[in-house]
């Protein structure tokens, strides 16, 4: 159990002023904050274990190489994976979801099928189905979201889970509207109807436990730099038998099995879909990351972002003019919210000279903001560090700024 | 307030942006173009109704912040009733203004826009407008976009 | 400029014994270590600047996208290209060509049309057009190489570039022969039949000065981990027009100009081929690897890696029954050879118990071998920190071997 | 030379490898499998005269290094003769050593691979014919590969 206590004392970055104010950092939603543990982990392998993995025989190659298939068992263990093999180390999130699209999508999609999204998915979880979409003829169909409180309509979901649909992809969490969606219930229900699942976890996986058995998911996508990890690195888990049976997307070394200059056979997955050298610095600091939060205690981190979205949706709902955004009740460590007469982008440089970090705009979720009348939000999202007096500094400063355009 | 934060939303902008000047679809628009910024979302049409070398009458509408709001409602009333030539050397001292900093001699209400060069991030909304503006010049049908452009 | 006279203290790594023996790194081709001040860069980044970049108004922000189009500003200036937005981050070499390959070739290529490639490419420059031959109905098709000189057939060259080869892919520095090929000449033919060039830089652009402009290339790809730099980040010089005029490969975050549920259109180059949030915080360590590398001089580190190259050809030369791979003169920093009676794994694991870093196999390189009549070669390769009483080492190290099991 | 090293390629390992026995394929063979370990690029084929439950004669070919040679060289003076469960049984005892390090009590040539032990990455060396030879049993014509097995 790390300590709780002096958990900020854990991040070095948090130490400091900006605008002549101590930094309130409420961006975790775009990126968490690394604690030394992982700056530390990722320094030490560059000066201790640093060699290129696999095909190599000599000292420093076996100890990097042992790093990073223990960084994939350790990162299956984190989200209950059957298998470390289950687990193929990408980029984040974006990429994960590319690879499913792109490899799984282009094998087994064809004109007339369906894919189902939900009217919330961030852009990495829209884009990808759209370009395959077009490449394989097949068409894109939306789970509806209820309005302001950001709900999926679960009634609809019946009614849209036709024998046309192929794949359903929904976020765990949404970054724009804090939703929560019930995740095993809704891979429950595709399933029911043959339909394959993918997760988009990448608001899930630094805050709650995230179990890809009891979730009963066929993929599930993350990204190592939301949950305390690096920049460069994520993973998408899969079913070993869906992996194994999807064509390679990516060619080069490392995944093949054997190459002719005119045809070449592949590895099994992992290593099937990981060409190229890769990126085994950062996964061994995103095992790095995985201890740390188990260390929190992954239900403690849960219950700490929950209490100050709510107490952030409360609190914020005390300013004149404010539209809330997403669930009332149980939600997500963020707040998102906006003004009529005050613009986000506004608002995060005002709330930038009180040394206050937040993030305005459309979220990466252009569809839902043109939904809900609204060009963009400002957001604040909290992480294992905040604190409820942070949300006070937060509220003050907005009243500050609502009042200044008003005048 | 901060005393950057003061400089940048001056008088001159906060009242552009709660009272835009000439906002709304002109009828007689001859000329149309539409900028947007997709990193920020910020959009801006400008209508334009060119007579000869003149820009006879003109209009912007649009969504996004104070900024580039603004911007747009005092690009309107700057270039109303100039040479097409004459608004393009407005441009050229506007962007001087946003990019260094540095307040004309005369007073005048873009010297507001001086404080933007304190705030790198924000240029692309102060310059908005006027590419779509310059864009409707230059009767250019692909959208203006703050993407890649230098400033 | 740094100092060549210490140099080994820059590299943390270095300072340390394998089985009982200080380390002697000779797999440098696989990948090179990191300067200490590649590795503070990285650290420096996480504890001070961190935050999700674009989009973002804040102070941290900011800061972090100052560093990250710093970063890209700064390999633009390494490798000459006319711009910034000439340069994609990728993970490195492999993605690099998989985007041109499946973007550019799965735009332009159409059946009949021919991909020119070399025998002596690094599956990652073979596979992926493999990959995009069987989409497009192109075919591939290759120039020869000499035998164990390694040396391109260039007569052939012409014969080959007919009117149908739409690409010209080929590397700079071979990683199995240590062959350096003439690039521009290579991109001046290939010019003047029409043919746009890829070139894999992996092997070249930490050890000679690589000038885009001045080779005249279209594309031209490599990884930071093989120039100092560490893992997960590399580039893709592409020029402009070509970048401009390809369609995505990876759709997401970052990388839409406008999305709506059914279509999305995009932002122009490099931001389109950056789908999810990149990889900044390497990003940023790879700017710092362009400055080490540039402080040396890199044509002091070319002179270097070339004597060191010559120097381990000669003295391996004297080992009996040693068969020496790749030309006799000018070479690449490293050595490639075999022995009809002892085995390239067996020789690494030989060498790995004296503390001397070796790679043996096929190198990513199976249809070579298979030309050449060889399962696979051991291969030495040198980089900055190397010196000539580490080729005595290695050879002294050798004779035990062979002597060892010609008994 | 290491100690570890020496236990590696202890004498049985070398003379297997300069000497290997039963190398070729026998014409009478009715089994064949092949395996091989891309990462190495080692390969070995298995050729298998079967008679009803019995090896009646056995042969391997292949490349690779002295442990992956020498081990399939001595995978078939061993199982040549025996049941297939007899067979089976022997590449348990085999695995067993490799893995474990731990030398068998009786003496014998196999005790030569406990050095294998030492050096993990070349465990699927050892163990590459003998995952052929299994596959020639089952007549499974898939490549054995060496590749996400356990060991
Ligand atoms: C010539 C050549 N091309 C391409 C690559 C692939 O580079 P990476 O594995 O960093 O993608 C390598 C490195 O192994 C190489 O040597
Ligand atoms: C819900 C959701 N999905 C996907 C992503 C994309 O993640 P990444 O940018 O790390 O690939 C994000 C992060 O912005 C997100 O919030």
């Amino acid at each position: 159990m790390n300590s709780w206590k002096n958990i900020r004392d854990d991040f070095p970055i948090l130490n400091q002023e900006a605008n002549g104010h101590p930094l309130v950092y409420l961006d975790n939603a775009a990126t968490t904050q690394k604690p030394r543990a992982v700056i530390d982990a990722l320094s030490r392998f560059y000066e201790r274990d640093n060699a290129n993995v696999h095909r190599g025989l000599h000292t420093l190659s076996m100890r990097a190489t042992a790093g990073y298939e223990g960084a994939r068992a350790r990162v299956a263990a984190f989200v209950n994976a059957a298998a470390p093999e289950e687990i193929v180390f990408t980029r984040g999130t974006t990429e994960s979801i590319n690879l499913v699209a792109a490899s799984w999508g282009g094998a087994n999609l064809k004109p007339g099928d369906v894919i189902l999204l939900t009217e919330m998915e961030h852009h990495s979880n829209l884009v990808p189905w759209q370009l395959v979409a077009k490449r394989t003829g097949a068409t894109l169909r939306f789970v509806p979201v209820n309005g302001d409180e950001g709900l999926l309509d679960l009634p609809s979901l019946d009614r849209l889970l036709t024998p046309e649909v192929k794949v359903f992809a929904f976020t765990h969490v949404s970054n724009t509207l804090g939703t929560i969606n019930p995740a095993a219930a809704l891979c429950a229900r595709a399933r029911n109807a043959g339909v394959v699942t993918v997760v988009d976890a990448a608001q899930s996986i630094g805050h709650m436990p995230v179990d890809v058995r009891a979730m009963d998911c066929d993929f599930l996508a993350f990204s190592g730099h939301k949950m305390a990890g690096v920049t460069g690195i994520g993973a998408l888990y899969g079913r070993r038998a869906l992996l194994d049976a999807m064509p390679p997307w990516q060619g080069g070394g490392g995944m093949i099995a054997h190459v002719d200059f005119l045809e070449s056979r592949w590895k099994p997955a992992p290593e099937r879909f990981e060409a190229g050298t890769p990126n085994f610095g950062d996964a061994v600091a995103l095992g790095a990351a995985c201890d740390y939060l188990d260390g929190l205690g992954r239900a403690e981190i849960q219950r700490h972002g929950a209490a100050l979205g709510r107490r952030a949706y409360e609190v914020l709902s005390g300013i004149p003019g404010i539209r809330l955004l997403g669930p009332r009740g149980e939600r997500a460590a963020l707040v998102s919210f906006s003004f009529a007469d005050v613009h986000a982008h506004d608002v995060v440089t005002f709330a930038d000279q009180d040394g206050i970090a937040l993030r305005g705009g459309h979220h990466c979720n252009q569809p839902l903001m043109k939904k809900l009348g609204l060009t963009g939000t400002t957001r604040a999202s909290f992480f294992v560090y905040n604190t409820e007096k942070e949300i006070e500094v937060l509220a003050a400063s907005l009243r500050r700024t609502v009042k200044f355009f008003r005048g | 307030m901060s005393s950057d934060l003061t400089d940048l939303y001056q008088h001159v902008i906060l009242d552009h942006n709660r009272r835009p000047r000439n906002r709304g679809r002109i009828p007689t628009a001859n000329r149309v173009a539409h900028g947007d910024n997709p990193t920020c979302g910020d959009q801006c049409s400008v209508f334009l109704r060119l007579e000869g070398d003149r820009i006879a009458d003109i209009s912007f509408d649009g969504s996004g912040c104070a900024i580039s709001q603004a911007s747009a409602s005092l690009m309107t009333t700057q270039v109303k009733g100039k040479t097409a030539a004459e608004a393009r050397a407005l441009y050229d001292h506007f962007h001087d203004i946003v990019t260094t900093g540095r307040e004309p001699e005369e007073i005048s209400d873009v010297a507001a826009f001086a404080g933007v060069h304190a705030f790198p991030a924000r240029i692309k909304c102060a310059t908005l407008g006027w590419h779509a503006f310059l864009n409707a010049l230059k009767d250019d049908p692909a959208p203006a976009t703050t993407e890649n452009t230098p400033d």
